[in-house]
């Protein structure tokens, strides 16, 4: 079963005081996916991904990263295994340029050490090369060349969204876990970013989305879990996700298109 | 900047050439025109680049706010002082025996030894402090360095290991290639004075540091530092280990600082832990946010401003007043205080951001 | 009616960018008025330079009937102004009953401070659980909801409001909406930046437009909703 | 004001630099000042009477600088006054910064009298210019030991020191003394010379119940430990070295001054054949009082100027020459010097406050 | 037994002390996040105000009762510090509100050495004696053979009210809720109606209030002052706000409390612990190391809220 799961992790808690934030939560992201995360404001999707990728020690938990079992407690060692998220509350690099943003992205996949940084060997500066190519490519895939020495913190919402897109994926990661992208999007954004979503997707990537954009999360989504009160409420295929009574009424309420 | 220097370009190497030549003569003309004790105020001063580079590495580039950087600075003096003085064979008969000549260590090798060892007490220090941000870290390298200041001044006893506050002295004067420090050197031709010889081997070295830092700037490491200083958290999630980050960046600005403190007890004759004090972390911490905080040609400027700076108004507070109002009527060292003071305040207001800051950073 | 608050020609700068480059706009008395465009185009800028956060490079702000521009945002919010800033903006240190004591910083009704806080929990009633909980451990949404309460504790003359649906779950986004709408009919004047565009134009009076730094379109919501050019840009279509 | 007042050098004259070196600024800055005070009277004192040297008048000059107790700063202004062409420096203060900055006068042949470093190893580095006018920590602290051993006859004593090179090199010295005689040295104890509590030591030193607390430090920390040792109820005798020997100490230490017993490394102002007078001059000059060094400084101009005369010439290299023949009787008692540049006949001077007043109790010639 | 008793006692004062310094330190660090390093000089400047007009007084009459002469002095000298916090804040830190962190804390050590340079040109340079206002012949605690002095116990007492005062405050007030607020984002407390400048100035008068109360207790329990005399208590003051959690204002007490005891305990028995190894000249490592210790086991201090830092 697990073989081409992704993720696959099972009986996440989590807890702050008295507010059980994840009670037991499952969830499996097979490879290639795109799997949404939805739920009401202040369900616990933020939360789970904070503890899947190692930023709140869980209180309990097992999981299971592309067959290996990891326990989630350093955050750089998740990215390195190929774990890569996005922030809800935008956090890039505000003095740093856009372009560098990204080239701090390629961190983890690239060796230059102390001696090779003060030295400049050869096979350093062909690294440096490469990270700036590859960092400049990843810009104009998310469409902001543009922008590429602009100082980041001086980037509208939106762009800031983007970047740090383009920031997860420098990382190489196998699964880019996405905390609300779309937020601060109009339609038309919201578009292009499912464009891109899918393109992602296609270049070989898996997806899991947190997002409360219906249309899109409906549009593009493979799989959804709804969380509420940190339990998972519902799961399946989103268009069986959708008639599911209670999460009508926990999430999308009755006028949901 | 330095590294475009560095290209073949016919432009560049002109003015490459330039820049060296200037620094060359500079000791010679400096020396001339207002004498020797400019050029050991200058000494001095490109002792502390080297220190502020350290420091720049620390705070500047990893944002790490380090009140206690002089404690490297201090375990480089002592290394020599110890290593190289009658202080250990005098109270120590084993070491008198193993070293009847008495212990005449090389500069360079306890350099490089002192390398080691600041970088290794810049790790131990930053382990116990990762977690810590802005404040609380400032506060616990302050306590670092004054841990360290009260072990020599009070390591005298039971063994008598620094001399406590009495300080070291009699250390050997530098000594590289066979050439003595102290004196002039006798190149047939010309001769050049001790002081001269000193200033072309501390620019040596701060023209190596500053070309260390530059290369680190640029690099892999030095952006993995500077996005732990905007954002931990990110960083971690990029990948970058911030703890062996940080723990670089602490050793790598210890080691500057130790290399640093061989070079000024060698140079000194003399060391005490009066030299070690907070006030010389803080005189180093505003040399680099003063210059231009991450920005090497400010740090650099920021630690020439502040050596020389309070050496001129020593030279100027006389006369000026004479010029002024006939007499003095403030004492000099209260004028130089005050406007040390004044100044401080004025250049932070004026340039909040450095005195030469990076471009698109106002 | 006589429009509350009017801005002409105004322009903002960061440095060197132009952000808005000389704009005209006008809500009147008791309107619903939209302001949609995409990121980047300067809204949140404009409205910052509206309420007093931004010293505008140049133009013209009238706000009940006085000439505000480059007034302190503490003046305005004395004139009744409001602002509900993008990203929320609480206080994430304070309690959110703090938070919203903080809305009625200019009031001193211990009564009918009372009274509005009831409203603001009758909205959203999840703020009521939670009054003790500091507003940084809330979740995002939950985060809007105080910075709406928040402003509405102030009963502002005008409300601005920067993309308050951003990041919340649908059924939030028709309470937010909800909320909004019935703001405005009980005689609140809003200016509201929206990227839910269909939503901002259904139930706004009035629109703009803005792209890169330029209003391009105004009219009323339900014609703007048929413009071929918004819905292409902005609608998804 | 210490207004400038410097003579103008007549045509026929030549100037002559003389230079000083002490904190001005720093936590010390008092005691640094009095010494540039001491320093300058003399200077006047001379310019005023007139001298000719070789022939030609001479017009002294004092060149004031500020170290501010930092080693570094030290040498920084040793080169600067090398540079203007001083022919003699008094100075410096602190030990810390004599050392270093001996090496430089020693390189440039200038001759150095300090009035207060108080470390032996100042004079010990085989420099032909090192020069001072005090005893050293290895005189004052025995004297102070014998003191409390002999005449106290204490079986107990507690020792606090400021952790300076001046008081814990004094109390070392006091300790070894101490323990030869056989006495009981119950704690050791130290804080630091800008520390304004005491108690918490005082506490424990009270605990081991000494006969006699020895203190190595000076009178702005002295003063108050005596005051604390009163409020804690300690009887103690305490005794300490010239650092606290101030006339300041008791305003300093209030009631508690009675308790306390302290010795100078020279001989007291008052039994200085011209104390008082220069204590009158002194304060009409600078309108402050005497804090310690003063008198040494000012010995220390008329040593090199009493150089200077039996050489008749200016040139520092012949001063240096004349130094080690010097044999003047000073405001500070007679000065020689041995072949270190220590003075020959240190005296220690030893003092209580009995009625709080500052009485000689004893004087002990090294 | 009276000894470890005393020592406790000595921590407590010498722990007040510490913390009446701290809390006005923690108070203006809560609002602008700066370290204020002329608080020292601030206080220093308010104990040699005090002194003046002692001096004026004693001069003028010498039938006051000490504790009335206190009373005098002790507003003016606060009112004095107030003012002459609001000018360093207006001067030193107002335009640096938006400047890199560091840049006002470099401006603090201008002003740090401005004010001493300027009080060694007013009231010299010379340690000058302040006179005994409060009782200060040693009570003895019962049997105990332990002591305390009238002036410690006053102390005490004034750092415990300007605690609870300052929490009042912060706590319970609009003024402290506009204080925190401003603390956190200025720009958004500004929308609120907060004029953030005056808050800001507010707090500052305040601190330097605290700062004049502080310099004048210090200068009446040990009785002498001194140019420089601000600078090692505040440093001290300091650590003491960051052990507690700085921003704090319980933290700020604990902390100074805690270090006083931490200080005096150390001297009093590091000693013995280490078997005479170490003696009382190694109390500032003593107490450095808890501080470190303290901070890797609680990374915000004593009582420093657990950072909310949500991803
Ligand atoms: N660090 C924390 N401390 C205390 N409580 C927290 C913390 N982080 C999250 N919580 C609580 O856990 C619950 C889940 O929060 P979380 O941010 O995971 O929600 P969410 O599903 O991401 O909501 P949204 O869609 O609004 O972002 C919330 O009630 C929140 O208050
Ligand atoms: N502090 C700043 N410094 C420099 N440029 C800025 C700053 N803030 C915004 N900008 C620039 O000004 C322009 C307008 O930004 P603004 O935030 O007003 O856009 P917006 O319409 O609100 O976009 P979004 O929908 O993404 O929030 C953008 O190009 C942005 O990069
Ligand atoms: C003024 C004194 C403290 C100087 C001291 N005697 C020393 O040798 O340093
Ligand atoms: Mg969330
Ligand atoms: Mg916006």
């Amino acid at each position: 079963m697990s073989a081409h799961l992704l993720l696959d992790v099972a009986d996440v808690s989590k807890r702050f005081g008295g507010v059980r934030a994840l009670d037991s939560v499952g969830l499996q992201v097979p490879h290639g996916a795109i799997v949404g995360l939805i739920g009401p404001n202040g369900a616990g999707k933020t939360t789970f991904f904070n503890v899947i990728t190692g930023l709140y020690p869980a209180d309990s938990g097992i999981f299971l990263f592309d067959g290996v079992s990891y326990f989630p407690e350093s955050v750089s060692q998740v990215t390195k295994a190929g774990l890569a998220r996005t922030f809800q509350n935008i956090r890039l690099f505000g003095e740093m340029s856009v372009l560098e943003n990204v080239m701090v992205g390629c961190h983890c996949r690239s060796k230059a050490g102390l001696l090779g940084a003060i030295f400049r060997f050869p096979a350093t500066r062909r690294e440096e090369q490469q990270i700036q190519e590859k960092s400049l490519a990843l810009l104009a895939y998310v469409g902001l060349s543009d922008y590429k020495d602009m100082q980041a913190r001086n980037l509208s919402y939106g762009h800031q969204r983007r970047l740090e897109i383009a920031r997860a994926l420098a990382t190489e990661p196998k699964l880019l876990a996405l905390d609300e992208p779309a937020a601060g999007m109009n339609a038309t954004e919201k578009l292009e970013l499912r464009e891109l979503l899918l393109r992602i997707r296609a270049d070989g990537k898996t997806i899991l989305l947190i997002e409360h954009d219906v249309s899109l999360v409906m549009g593009i989504c493979d799989h959804l879990t709804v969380l509420d009160y940190g339990k998972v409420i519902a799961s399946g295929k989103p268009s069986d996700v959708r008639e599911h009574p209670e999460v009508i009424k926990a999430y999308l309420g009755q006028g949901a298109v | 900047m330095l590294r475009k220097l560095v290209k073949n370009h016919p432009i560049h190497n002109a003015y490459l050439g330039l820049g060296v030549i200037a620094l060359v003569v500079l000791p010679w003309l400096v020396g001339v025109g207002g004498g020797n004790y400019w050029v050991r105020v200058l000494d001095f001063a490109l002792l502390y680049i080297v220190l502020a580079l350290g420091l720049n590495v620390v705070v500047g580039f990893a944002g790490l706010l380090d009140l206690g950087y002089i404690a490297f600075y201090a375990l480089g003096a002592y290394s020599y002082a110890l290593l190289a003085s009658p202080h250990l064979p005098n109270h120590f008969e084993v070491i008198a025996s193993a070293f009847p000549q008495g212990m005449h260590f090389s500069p360079w090798m306890v350099a490089i030894f002192s390398i080691i060892l600041a970088a290794l007490f810049g790790i131990v220090l930053g382990l116990p402090t990762l977690q810590l941000r802005g404040d609380y870290l400032a506060i616990v390298t302050l306590g670092f360095g004054e841990i360290i200041r009260i072990f020599m001044n009070n390591l005298d006893r039971p063994l008598n290991l620094t001399n406590g506050p009495k300080g070291i002295t009699a250390i050997d004067p530098l000594q590289v290639f066979g050439i003595t420090f102290t004196k002039p050197l006798d190149l047939g031709i010309i001769q050049i004075p001790g002081l001269y010889l000193v200033f072309y081997l501390f620019l040596i070295l701060a023209v190596l540091v500053t070309i260390v830092c530059l290369h680190l700037q640029n690099s892999r490491i030095g952006r993995a530092w500077v996005a732990i200083r905007e954002d931990e958290i990110a960083a971690k999630a990029m990948g970058i280990n911030t703890r062996n980050m940080k723990l670089l960046a602490f050793a790598i600005g210890a080691s500057f600082a130790g290399v640093a403190g061989v070079l000024f007890s060698a140079f000194q004759g003399f060391v005490s832990p009066e030299s070690f004090t907070l006030w010389e972390s803080i005189v180093v911490l505003a040399m680099v946010v003063l210059g231009g905080i991450g920005h090497i040609p400010g740090v650099i400027l920021g630690a020439i401003v502040l050596a020389v700076f309070p050496e001129v108004l020593r030279g100027v507070a006389e006369p000026v007043q004479k010029m002024l109002f006939g007499h003095v009527i403030v004492d000099v060292e209260v004028i130089r205080q005050l406007i040390y003071g004044l100044a401080l305040i004025l250049i932070m207001l004026y340039r909040p951001g450095g005195i030469w800051q990076k471009r698109g950073d106002q | 009616m006589s429009a509350l608050l009017r801005v002409e020609d105004l322009r903002v700068a960061y440095g060197g960018i132009n952000a808005v480059k000389g704009i005209d706009l006008h809500v009147n008395q008791g309107e619903l008025v939209a302001l949609i465009g995409a990121n980047g185009a300067g809204k949140s800028s404009s409205l910052k330079a509206i309420a007093g956060l931004l010293t505008p490079t140049s133009g013209v702000i009238q706000f009940a009937n006085q000439q505000t521009n480059g007034q302190p945002a503490y003046e305005l919010a004395r004139l009744g102004l409001g602002l509900v800033p993008e990203g929320r903006g609480v206080f994430k240190r304070m309690t959110i009953l703090e938070n919203l004591q903080m809305g009625a910083f200019l009031k001193s009704d211990a009564k009918a401070i009372d009274r509005k806080l009831e409203e603001v929990f009758y909205y959203f009633s999840r703020l009521k659980e939670r009054l003790s909980q500091l507003a940084g451990t809330l979740s995002g949404g939950e985060q809007q909801m105080v910075a709406m309460g928040r402003a509405m504790m102030a009963e502002p003359k005008l409300l601005l409001l920067d993309e308050p649906s951003m990041g919340l779950s649908p059924i939030m986004v028709e309470t937010i909406f909800d909320v909004v709408r019935n703001l405005s009919k009980n005689g609140m004047t809003i200016l509201l930046v929206e990227q839910n565009a269909r939503l901002a134009l259904q139930m706004a009076d009035r629109a703009y437009v803005m792209e890169s730094g330029l209003i391009t379109l105004t009219g009323p919501g339900s014609e703007l909703l048929q413009d071929p050019r918004v819905r292409t840009a902005y609608l998804g279509e | 004001k210490s207004g400038d007042k410097a003579a103008t050098v007549p045509a026929d004259g030549i100037e002559v630099k003389i230079g000083h070196v002490a904190p001005l600024t720093g936590p010390i800055a008092h005691l640094g000042k009095d010494n540039e005070n001491g320093a300058r009277l003399a200077l006047e004192e001379i310019n005023k009477a007139g001298l000719t040297i070789d022939g030609k008048k001479v017009v002294l000059t004092l060149v004031p600088e500020d170290d501010a107790e930092d080693p570094k700063t030290a040498t920084q202004v040793a080169q600067k006054l090398v540079d203007a062409k001083v022919v003699g420096v008094v100075g410096h203060l602190n030990s810390g910064t004599s050392i270093p900055a001996s090496k430089i006068y020693s390189d440039a042949g200038i001759t150095q009298v300090s009035p207060s470093s108080t470390n032996p190893d100042y004079t010990k580095q085989g420099f032909k210019t090192t020069y001072r006018l005090v005893a050293t920590d290895a005189q004052q602290g025995p004297a102070l030991g014998n003191y409390v051993a002999n005449t106290l006859k204490a079986k107990t004593v507690a020792i606090i020191d400021d952790s300076t090179q001046y008081g814990k090199g004094l109390a070392d010295e006091f300790e070894k003394t101490v323990k030869a005689a056989g006495l009981k040295v119950v704690t050791r104890e130290a804080s630091n010379n800008k520390a304004t509590d005491f108690k918490a030591i005082l506490t424990k030193v009270k605990g081991s119940k000494p006969d006699v607390i020895m203190y190595g430090g000076m009178d702005a920390t002295g003063g108050p430990l005596a005051k604390q040792a009163t409020e804690l109820g300690i009887k103690a005798k305490i005794v300490g070295g010239d650092g606290m020997c101030t006339e300041k100490l008791i305003e300093l230490a209030g009631e508690a001054v009675v308790n306390v017993t302290c010795s100078e490394a020279g001989k007291a102002l008052s039994k200085m054949a011209q104390g008082a007078d220069f204590q009158k001059r002194y304060k009409e000059r600078f309108n402050s009082d005497v804090q310690i060094y003063a008198p040494f400084t000012y010995d220390a101009v008329y040593v090199l100027v009493d150089a200077m005369k039996r050489a008749n010439s200016t040139d520092p290299a012949k001063i240096l020459l004349a130094m080690p023949d010097t044999k003047m009787n000073g405001l500070i008692g007679n000065i020689a010097f041995d072949s270190k540049g220590d003075m020959k006949e240190g005296v220690i001077t030893l003092y209580d406050f009995k009625d709080k007043k500052k009485t000689v109790l004893d004087v002990i010639n090294m | 037994m009276d000894i470890f008793l005393q020592q406790i006692i000595n921590g407590l004062v010498l722990g007040s002390i510490y913390a009446l310094i701290a809390l006005g330190y923690t108070m203006v660090y809560g609002v602008l996040g700066i370290i204020n390093f002329a608080h020292g000089e601030v206080l220093m400047i308010g104990a040699m105000v005090s002194l003046s007009l002692l001096r004026l007084i004693l001069g003028l009459t010498s039938g006051l009762p000490g504790w009335l002469t206190l009373l005098i002095v002790l507003p003016v000298a606060m009112a004095v510090c107030a003012g002459l916090s609001y000018w360093i804040e207006r001067i030193a830190y107002r335009p640096l509100r938006n400047a890199p962190r560091l840049a006002p804390l470099i401006s603090a050590i201008g002003m740090s050495i401005l004010l001493q340079t300027v009080a060694m040109l007013i009231w010299s340079r010379n340690p000058m004696t302040y006179p005994q206002l409060l009782p200060s012949t040693p009570i003895e605690l019962g049997s105990t053979g332990a002591t305390i002095t009238g002036k410690e116990i006053v102390i005490i007492l004034v750092a415990l009210a300007v605690m609870c005062g300052l929490l009042f405050l912060v706590e319970k007030t609009k003024l402290g809720r506009a204080m925190r607020a401003t603390a956190e984002q200025t720009q958004i407390a500004s929308l609120m109606g907060v004029n953030p400048n005056r808050v800001i100035s507010i707090t500052f008068m305040l601190g330097g209030a605290l700062a004049g109360l502080a310099g004048v207790m210090i200068a009446s329990n040990y009785g002498n002052v001194h140019f420089y005399m601000g600078f090692i208590p505040g440093l001290k003051a300091f650590t003491a706000a960051v052990l507690g959690g700085i921003g704090n204002l319980q933290g700020a007490m604990l902390g100074g409390l805690l270090l006083g005891l931490i200080e005096s305990l150390g001297a009093g028995y590091i000693g013995e612990l280490t078997g005479g190894v170490f003696g009382s000249n190694y109390q500032d490592i003593f107490a450095f190391l808890v501080l470190i210790l303290v901070l890797v086991l609680r990374p915000t201090g004593l009582l420093g809220e657990k950072v909310s830092d949500r991803a």
